[in-house]
C-alpha cells in the first residue's frame, strides 16, 4: 500500500532525530524569547486567517476565528513575536470553492498586509490556499485533514515549502478505525455478532475518502462489507437507510457522513429499532450539538477524531479557559486547532528571528523550517511534521511515541452532558470501552 | 413487508414537510407571479423564533408553535408591505422580485447567524419516542409532522374552496382583472397572499428544525425542493403542490431504499425533467393557465 | 331626468398612447344607452377608464353625484359594473362559483340567493351547467356566465362590452333578450357594440365613438333619422 | 442605415472598453486586485451572455452556471486525465457547453418561461447531487480517490495557461490577458447578436408572436439558436475561469454564485447592451466595500440588493438611459416619442 509506504518514510529515525524543538506549552517558550528581544517593528504581525465564517461551515469557522482569537491574546500578553503584537484579520471563504478561497487569502495578503496564513479547514479542492501562499512565499497552516494536501506538497516541495498541515489525512481513519475493532474483539471488550461492516458515507470528499479507506482494507483485517450507501446532505429521515441496515444486521456501522444533526438522526432513528451493531460515527459526534440534539440516543456511540483536545493539563486547562471565554455550547476541538497552530506559528517565528513579509521568501523560509523542525505539544497532542508531506504524524499508526505524533483518539460517549471519554490510545484514555446498551452481550 | 411500510412512513414524513413548505410558494406564484427566494427565510425565522420563545421564555409548545407561525405570518407580511408592493406591476416582475427577494433572504440569514450563530440547536418543539407497527417503528415525530401538515394545508383547501376570502384568492390568481372588476381588492388579497404563505413554511420550518435542527441555512435545501415541487404540479397549482410533495417525498424513499439513497434526489429531478418534457404544465396544471 | 353616471372631459390610454380625448357622457338612472362605433376607435378603452381599469388622465367619473375613486375594484364596491370583453371568467372556477364572485362585495346571502336564482331562470342552461369548470363551457355559455355575473352583483350601472361578439345569430338572439329583460325591469345598461341595428331595438340613447371622441350623438328617433352619418362611419 | 450604425456604435464603445481594460494592468500591480478584475471580467462575460438570453431573447434559463461548469469540467478533466493544455481544451469546452444546450434547448425551450427558469434550475441541481456523492474512484492515486467527476473536491492543479513558467511573479497579467480576450469575444459577440439580424428577429418575436409567425419566423428555432450561443461563450468563460484558478468543482453550481450573477444582471439592467458590465462592475465594488466592513459584509450586500432594485427596477443602465432621455427630450422633444407611440399603436392594435 502506497499510504503504509509514505508513514513509514515520513516516521523514519533520521527524521525524527532532525527535529529537536520542543514546545512545552509555548506560552512560556516564547515569553523567554521575547524578554531578549528587542521590538523589531511597532508594526503588529498580520496573521490572515481564510475561514468559512458563513454557509455550511460556519459553525466550524466561527470556533475557528475565537481559536485564533484566544491565541492571539495569549501572544500578545508575552510579549508578541518579538515584540510585535499578533493582530488577526479573517477574510470570509464562504464555506465556497477555489476561487473564493482563493481570493479570500489572496485578499488578506496584498490587502491586510498577511504574514503567514492560518486556517482552520476549507472546502474547495484543499490546494487552493497552498497556491496562494506558494505564490506570495508567505507560511500556510491549515487542518483540512486531506489527503490532497500530502500529494500536493509532497510531489512538489519546492513549490510548497510553506504549507504545512497541522494534522493527519483523513486516510489514518481507515486504518485506526480497523485497527480498533480489532483490539476490541481480540481483547474480548467486544463479541460482534459478524465480521461484517456497514458503511454509510456522504456528500463531501472527506466522508468519502474515509468510507473508501476502510472498504479497501477491512479484508486485511479480517472484516467485510456488507453495506456501502452514499446518502445526500441533509439526510433528517434516515427510513430507507435503517430498513437496508436491519435487514443486513451488520457486526458494525459506520457514518462517515459527519452532519451532527443528520447524525444525531441517525440515532434516534436508528434506536427505535436497533441491530446488534457497534456503531461508530465520524466527527459529528465529536460536538457538543451532537449529543444536544440527539439527546439520550448519542449514549454507547463510537467516535474518533485525529485532531481534538485530548485529556491532561494542557488540554484541559485550555478546554476549560475556551468554554469560559465563548460559553458553553462552544466546541474547543474545533478552537483548540487554530488555537494551537498560531502559538506553533509564533514560536518557530521568534525562534526564526521574526515573521517574512509577503512576496519575501528569505525569512519566511526560515519560519518555514523552524516549524518544519518543531514538536509542538497543544491541547490537541503533538504537531511534529512530516519532513516530506508537512503534515502532522499519526500516533498510533505512523509513530508508536505518543510524544512524536498527534493522537488518532477514539471516544465513546457516556453521558448525554458531557464530551465522550477517551478510550484509546494510551496514555490518554480517560474510560474503559462499554458495550452500547442496545448491544447483546 | 418491513421495508415497504418503512419507505411509506419515510416518504409521507419527508412528503409532508415538502408539501408544507411548497404550497405556500406555489400560492406566491400562481396569484403573483413571484418566485419568493426569501420563502426558505420564512422557514428559518418560523423555526428560531418557536425556538427562541420556549427556550428563552420556557414558553409552552402549543404556545411556542403559535409564536412561530406569526414570525412567519409577520415575515411575510413586511416582506409585501416594503418590497413587493412597490414591485408588483413594474416590467420584469418576474426576475427583479427574485433579486430583491434573494437580497432579503441574503441579509435575513446573515442577521440570524449574528444573532444565534451557527450552532445546530435543538428544536424543543417535538415529541419523542415512537410505536411499532407491524415490527416497524414509528415515531411519534413523524405522525405529528404528518398530521400537522395534513392539519393546514386542509385548513389551507377548506380557506379556498370555500371562503368568500379563499374565492377572491382564487379569482385574483386567475384573472387580476376580472377579480378587481368583483369588487376584490387585489392589492389585499397578495397581502394575504404572502401572509398564509408565511404560515405555512414558518410551520414547515418547525416541522423541519424538529429532524435536522436550527441553523441559519436550514432553508435553503427544503427551498430549493420547493421550487423543484412546484415545477413537477404544475405553477400555482396549490393542490397539485401539495399531491406532488407527497408523490415526490414517497418516491424518493423508494428510491433510496431500491437503488440507492445517493439517487433519491437526483433520479426524481430526473423524473421531473422528463415529466414537463412530456407533459409541459407539469402534471396538475392547466396549460392555458401557463403558456406564454 | 335623473343622472346617474356623468363623465367629464374624461382622458385615457395605454402607456404613452393617448386613446380617449375628453369624452364627456350622461346617463339617466333606468335607461339603456348604446355607444357604436368601428373597431379600435375607443369603445372598449372609455368602458375600461370608466370601470378604473384604466387610469384617468384628465377629467372625472361621477356615479350619484359623487366622484369615483380611482381603483377598479373600489368603483364596483359603489355599484359600477362591467361585463367585460371576451368574458374574462375564472376559467378553473365553477359557473356557480362564476356568478358567487360577482356577488362578491353583496353581504346579504338571502338576497344573492334570490339574484341567483334570477339569474338561473333568465339562463336555465346556466342552471344545468352549474357546477361545470367555466373553461369547459361554449362560446355562448360563457357569454352567459360574463352577463350572470354582471347580474349578480346588482349593481346601479350595468356596462356590456360588445354582448355579440363572436357568437352565432340564435345565441345572440338570446343574449340581446336577457337584455331586453333587464332593461324593463329598469336596470340600467351602457352597452358598446359595434353594429347599430342590434341595439336599436333596447336602447334609448346612442353616442357614436370615432378616434377617441364622440362624433355624434342622439336618441333612438335620431339615430333612425340619420342613418347617412353612421354609413360613413361604419362603411355599412 | 441606421440599424447599422447602431452596432457600429456598440463595437466602437466596445473596442474603447477593451483597450482602457488592457490598459489596467500597467497601472495596478497588486495581485489580488488583478485577481478581482479577472473574476469582474468572468462574470461580466457570463452576466453580458446571460442577459442577451433572458433580456433579449426572452428565456429566464437559470441554467447558465451549468454550461459555465461544462466548460470548467472540461478544462479541469483533459488535464488531470490526459495532460491537455487548457489551450486545446478551451475551445472543446466552449463547443460541449454549446452542445449541452442544443439538448436541454430542443428538450425544453417550447415551454413557458417560468418553466424553462426552474426545469433548467432542476437539472443544475440534478448534476450536483449526481457529482458530489459519487463514492466511485475513478482514479485511486496514491490514495487521492478521484471519481470521474471530481466528487465534492472538484478537479485542481492541473495545467494552467503556462505564464507561470513564462513570466514567473507575474503570471496572473498572462492570465488577465486570456481572460480579457474572452470577455472580448463574448462581448462582440452579444453585441452582434443583440443588434443584428437575430435580435431584430427578437424584437419582432416580442413584439408581436402574430406578426412574427406570419413572416415565418420560427420562435423555438430562435430561441435554440440564441440558448447555444450563449452556452458556448458562458461554456468559454468557465473554461477560462478553469484555467485561471486551476480548479473545477462543484462550488460552481451552488445557489449563491447563481444569484450573485442574477443580481449583475439586474442591477445593471435587463435588456440593456453594457448593463452586465456595469452590474458585474457595480456588485464586484459593492461585494469589496462589505468586505472591509466585516461583520455586517452580508447583510449590507442583501440590503443594497433589495434597495437597487427597488429604486431603480431597471438597473444602472436603465436609470442612466432615462437621465440621457429626459436631457435629449429637452432638446428635441419630437422624435422618441413619436416611434414609441409607432410602437404602441401596433401592439394595441394586435392585442384587440
Amino acid at each position: 500500500m502506497d499510504e503504509k509506504r509514505d508513514c513509514e518514510m515520513g516516521s523514519s529515525r533520521r527524521g525524527f532525530l532532525k527535529g529537536g524543538l520542543l514546545g512545552l506549552g509555548s506560552a512560556a517558550v516564547l515569553a523567554t524569547l521575547n524578554e531578549s528581544a528587542v521590538a523589531q517593528s511597532a508594526d503588529p504581525v498580520i496573521v490572515g486567517a481564510p475561514l468559512q465564517l458563513t454557509g455550511a461551515g460556519a459553525a466550524d469557522g466561527i470556533e475557528f476565528k475565537q481559536g485564533l482569537e484566544l491565541a492571539a491574546e495569549e501572544i500578545n500578553a508575552s510579549g508578541g513575536i518579538l515584540g510585535r503584537q499578533v493582530k488577526i484579520v479573517t477574510a470570509d471563504t464562504e464555506s465556497g470553492g477555489d476561487d473564493l478561497i482563493t481570493s479570500a487569502g489572496q485578499r488578506l495578503i496584498d490587502r491586510d498586509g498577511a504574514s503567514a496564513l492560518i486556517a482552520g479547514y476549507n472546502f474547495g479542492s484543499q490546494t487552493a490556499l497552498q497556491n496562494v501562499a506558494a505564490d506570495a512565499s508567505v507560511v500556510y497552516l491549515h487542518a483540512d485533514t486531506a489527503r490532497a494536501h500530502t500529494d500536493l506538497v509532497s510531489k512538489n516541495p519546492g513549490r510548497y515549502w510553506g504549507s504545512f498541515m497541522y494534522c493527519p489525512s483523513e486516510l489514518y481513519y481507515g486504518f485506526a478505525f480497523l485497527n480498533f475493532i480489532k483490539h476490541l474483539e481480540d481483547t474480548g471488550q467486544l463479541k460482534a455478532p459478524n465480521k461484517k461492516i456497514a458503511i454509510v458515507t456522504g456528500p463531501l470528499v472527506y466522508s468519502i475518502n474515509i468510507a473508501n479507506s476502510i472498504k479497501s482494507d477491512a479484508a486485511k483485517y479480517g472484516y467485510e462489507i456488507s453495506l456501502f450507501e452514499t446518502v445526500q446532505a441533509p439526510t433528517t429521515d434516515w427510513g430507507p437507510t435503517l430498513a437496508k441496515l436491519r435487514e443486513d444486521k451488520p457486526g458494525f456501522i459506520v457514518v462517515t457522513h459527519f452532519f451532527p444533526q443528520d447524525q444525531a438522526q441517525f440515532m434516534i432513528q436508528f434506536l427505535a429499532n436497533p441491530t446488534n451493531s457497534l456503531v461508530y460515527l465520524q466527527y459529528g459526534a465529536s460536538l457538543a450539538a451532537f449529543r444536544d440534539l440527539a439527546g439520550d440516543a448519542s449514549v454507547g456511540v463510537l467516535y474518533a477524531t485525529n485532531i481534538g483536545v485530548l485529556s491532561g493539563e494542557v488540554s484541559e486547562e485550555f478546554a476549560k479557559k475556551y468554554l469560559g471565554r465563548y460559553g458553553a455550547k462552544a466546541s474547543p476541538n474545533g478552537g483548540a486547532q487554530t488555537y494551537e497552530a498560531l502559538h506553533l506559528f509564533a514560536q518557530a517565528a521568534a525562534l526564526a528571528g521574526g515573521v517574512g513579509k509577503a512576496y519575501e521568501e528569505e525569512q519566511s523560509k526560515k519560519v518555514a523550517a523552524r516549524l518544519k523542525e518543531s514538536i509542538f505539544r497543544g491541547p490537541t497532542g503533538v504537531i511534529r511534521f512530516d519532513q516530506k508531506a508537512q503534515q502532522a504524524f499519526s500516533y498510533p499508526v505512523q509513530t508508536k511515541d505518543p510524544s512524536l505524533g498527534m493522537a488518532h483518539i477514539f471516544s465513546q460517549i457516556k453521558r448525554k452532558e458531557e464530551n465522550g471519554y477517551i478510550i484509546s490510545p494510551t496514555p490518554y484514555e480517560t474510560a474503559q470501552f462499554e458495550l452500547p446498551k442496545w448491544m447483546q452481550a | 413487508m418491513d421495508a415497504a411500510i418503512q419507505i411509506i412512513i419515510t416518504g409521507l414524513t419527508l412528503g409532508a414537510m415538502y408539501a408544507l413548505a411548497s404550497v405556500g410558494l406555489a400560492l406566491t406564484y400562481g396569484t403573483m407571479g413571484m418566485f419568493n427566494m426569501a420563502h426558505g427565510m420564512f422557514m428559518t425565522i418560523g423555526a428560531y423564533a418557536s425556538y427562541s420563545l420556549s427556550s428563552a421564555f420556557g414558553a409552552p409548545l402549543p404556545l411556542a408553535l403559535v409564536a412561530g407561525i406569526c414570525a412567519g405570518a409577520i415575515s411575510g407580511s413586511l416582506l409585501h408591505l416594503l418590497i413587493v408592493r412597490f414591485m408588483l406591476h413594474t416590467e420584469d416582475f418576474q426576475t427583479t422580485i427574485m433579486v430583491a427577494t434573494a437580497g432579503v433572504a441574503i441579509a435575513l440569514q446573515d442577521l440570524i447567524l449574528k444573532r444565534y450563530g451557527a450552532y445546530p440547536f435543538k428544536q424543543p418543539a417535538q415529541i419523542e419516542g415512537s410505536f411499532r407497527l407491524a415490527g416497524t417503528a414509528i415515531s411519534y415525530q413523524s405522525i405529528v409532522i404528518v398530521a400537522m401538515a395534513a392539519l393546514l394545508i386542509g385548513a389551507l383547501a377548506w380557506l379556498l374552496t370555500y371562503t368568500k376570502f379563499g374565492l377572491a384568492i382564487r379569482a385574483t390568481a386567475m384573472n387580476q382583472d376580472a377579480a378587481k372588476l368583483m369588487g376584490v381588492r387585489t392589492e389585499r388579497t397578495y397581502l394575504q397572499v404572502i401572509v398564509i404563505a408565511g404560515v405555512l413554511a414558518s410551520a414547515a420550518g418547525i416541522l423541519i428544525s424538529s429532524l435536522a435542527g436550527l441553523s441559519p441555512a436550514m432553508g435553503t435545501d427544503p427551498l430549493i425542493r420547493a421550487f423543484i415541487i412546484c415545477v413537477v404540479a404544475g405553477l400555482g397549482s396549490v393542490t397539485g403542490a401539495g399531491l406532488a410533495a407527497i408523490m415526490m417525498g414517497l418516491f424518493e424513499a423508494a428510491i433510496s431504499y431500491y437503488i440507492g439513497a445517493r439517487f433519491g434526489l437526483p433520479v426524481m429531478l430526473g423524473l421531473v425533467v422528463l415529466i414537463l418534457i412530456f407533459r409541459p404544465a407539469g402534471l396538475f396544471g392547466r396549460m392555458e393557465v401557463v403558456r406564454s | 331626468m335623473d343622472t346617474l353616471l356623468s363623465v367629464q372631459g374624461l382622458s385615457s390610454g395605454y402607456r404613452h398612447l393617448k386613446v380617449l380625448h375628453s369624452v364627456s357622457l350622461e346617463i339617466t338612472r333606468g335607461s339603456v344607452t348604446a355607444i357604436i362605433g368601428p373597431n379600435g376607435h375607443g369603445k372598449s378603452t372609455l368602458l375600461k377608464a370608466i370601470a378604473g381599469l384604466l387610469p384617468t388622465w384628465t377629467g372625472v367619473v361621477m356615479l350619484d353625484g359623487t366622484a369615483l375613486p380611482a381603483a377598479a375594484s373600489e368603483r364596483a364596491r359603489a355599484g359600477l359594473t362591467l361585463v367585460p370583453q371576451g368574458d374574462q371568467l375564472f376559467m378553473n372556477m365553477t359557473v356557480e362559483e362564476n356568478l358567487l364572485m360577482g356577488a362578491y362585495v353583496r353581504t346579504d346571502a338571502a338576497a344573492v340567493k334570490r339574484t341567483l336564482d334570477d339569474v338561473f331562470t333568465l339562463f336555465p342552461r346556466l342552471h344545468e351547467r352549474r357546477g361545470q369548470r367555466a373553461n369547459s363551457l361554449s362560446g355562448g355559455e360563457r357569454r352567459m356566465v360574463g352577463i350572470g355575473r354582471g347580474m349578480m352583483a346588482a349593481g346601479k350601472l350595468v356596462m356590456i362590452d360588445e354582448p355579440s361578439l363572436g357568437l352565432a345569430p340564435l345565441i345572440i338572439e338570446q343574449i340581446y333578450g336577457a337584455l331586453n329583460l333587464l332593461a324593463n325591469e329598469g336596470q340600467s345598461i351602457l352597452v358598446v357594440e359595434e353594429n347599430p341595428s342590434r341595439v336599436a331595438g333596447v336602447a334609448s340613447a346612442f353616442h357614436l365613438m370615432d378616434g377617441g371622441s364622440f362624433a355624434w350623438s342622439g336618441s333612438a328617433a335620431a339615430l333612425a333619422r340619420s342613418s347617412d352619418v353612421l354609413k360613413t362611419y361604419l362603411g355599412g | 442605415m441606421s440599424q447599422l450604425s447602431e452596432i457600429q456604435r456598440h463595437l466602437v464603445a466596445a473596442v474603447l472598453f477593451i483597450a482602457a481594460m488592457a490598459t489596467l494592468p500597467y497601472f495596478v500591480s497588486e495581485r489580488y486586485l488583478l485577481g478581482q478584475i479577472i473574476v469582474f471580467m468572468l462574470w461580466a462575460s457570463v452576466a453580458t451572455q446571460w442577459n442577451v438570453l433572458t433580456g433579449h431573447a426572452g428565456v429566464f434559463s437559470l441554467g447558465q452556471m451549468l454550461f459555465f461548469s461544462v466548460g470548467s469540467y472540461t478544462v479541469g478533466m483533459a488535464g488531470t486525465y490526459l495532460g491537455t493544455s487548457p489551450w486545446i481544451s478551451m475551445p472543446v469546452g466552449a463547443v460541449l457547453s454549446a452542445v449541452a444546450a442544443l439538448l436541454i434547448g430542443i428538450a425544453c425551450l417550447r415551454l413557458a418561461s417560468a418553466y424553462v427558469a426552474l426545469l433548467t434550475f432542476a437539472i443544475v441541481f440534478m448534476v450536483q447531487a449526481l457529482i458530489v456523492t459519487d463514492p466511485n474512484c475513478f482514479t485511486n492515486n496514491g490514495g487521492v480517490c478521484l471519481p470521474l467527476f471530481g466528487g465534492g473536491n472538484g478537479f485542481s492543479g492541473f495545467a494552467d495557461f503556462g505564464f507561470r513558467k513564462l513570466l514567473k511573479g507575474d503570471w496572473i497579467v498572462g492570465n488577465y490577458f486570456v481572460i480579457l480576450a474572452s470577455l472580448t469575444l463574448s462581448l462582440f459577440a452579444s453585441i452582434i447578436v443583440i443588434h443584428g439580424r437575430l435580435g431584430l428577429a427578437f424584437r419582432a418575436l416580442n413584439d408581436s408572436q402574430l406578426y412574427a409567425a406570419s413572416r415565418g419566423l420560427n420562435r423555438t428555432r430562435f430561441r435554440v439558436t440564441v440558448f447555444v450561443i450563449t452556452a458556448f461563450f458562458t461554456g468559454l468563460s468557465g473554461s477560462v475561469y478553469a484555467a485561471h484558478f486551476r480548479f473545477a468543482g462543484p462550488s460552481l453550481f451552488e445557489m449563491p454564485t447563481l444569484v450573485l450573477i442574477l443580481a449583475m444582471v439586474i442591477v445593471g439592467g435587463l435588456r440593456s447592451t453594457w448593463g452586465p458590465i456595469l452590474g458585474a462592475a457595480a456588485m464586484m465594488v459593492l461585494v469589496e466595500i462589505a468586505k472591509g466592513m466585516g461583520d455586517v459584509r452580508n447583510t449590507a450586500v442583501g440590503v443594497v440588493l433589495v434597495l437597487f432594485v427597488l429604486l431603480f427596477p431597471k438597473g444602472i443602465a436603465g436609470a442612466a438611459g432615462r437621465t440621457l432621455r429626459m436631457f435629449r427630450a429637452q432638446r428635441s422633444a419630437e422624435r422618441p416619442e413619436i416611434a414609441e407611440r409607432r410602437f404602441d399603436a401596433t401592439k394595441t392594435e394586435i392585442a384587440r
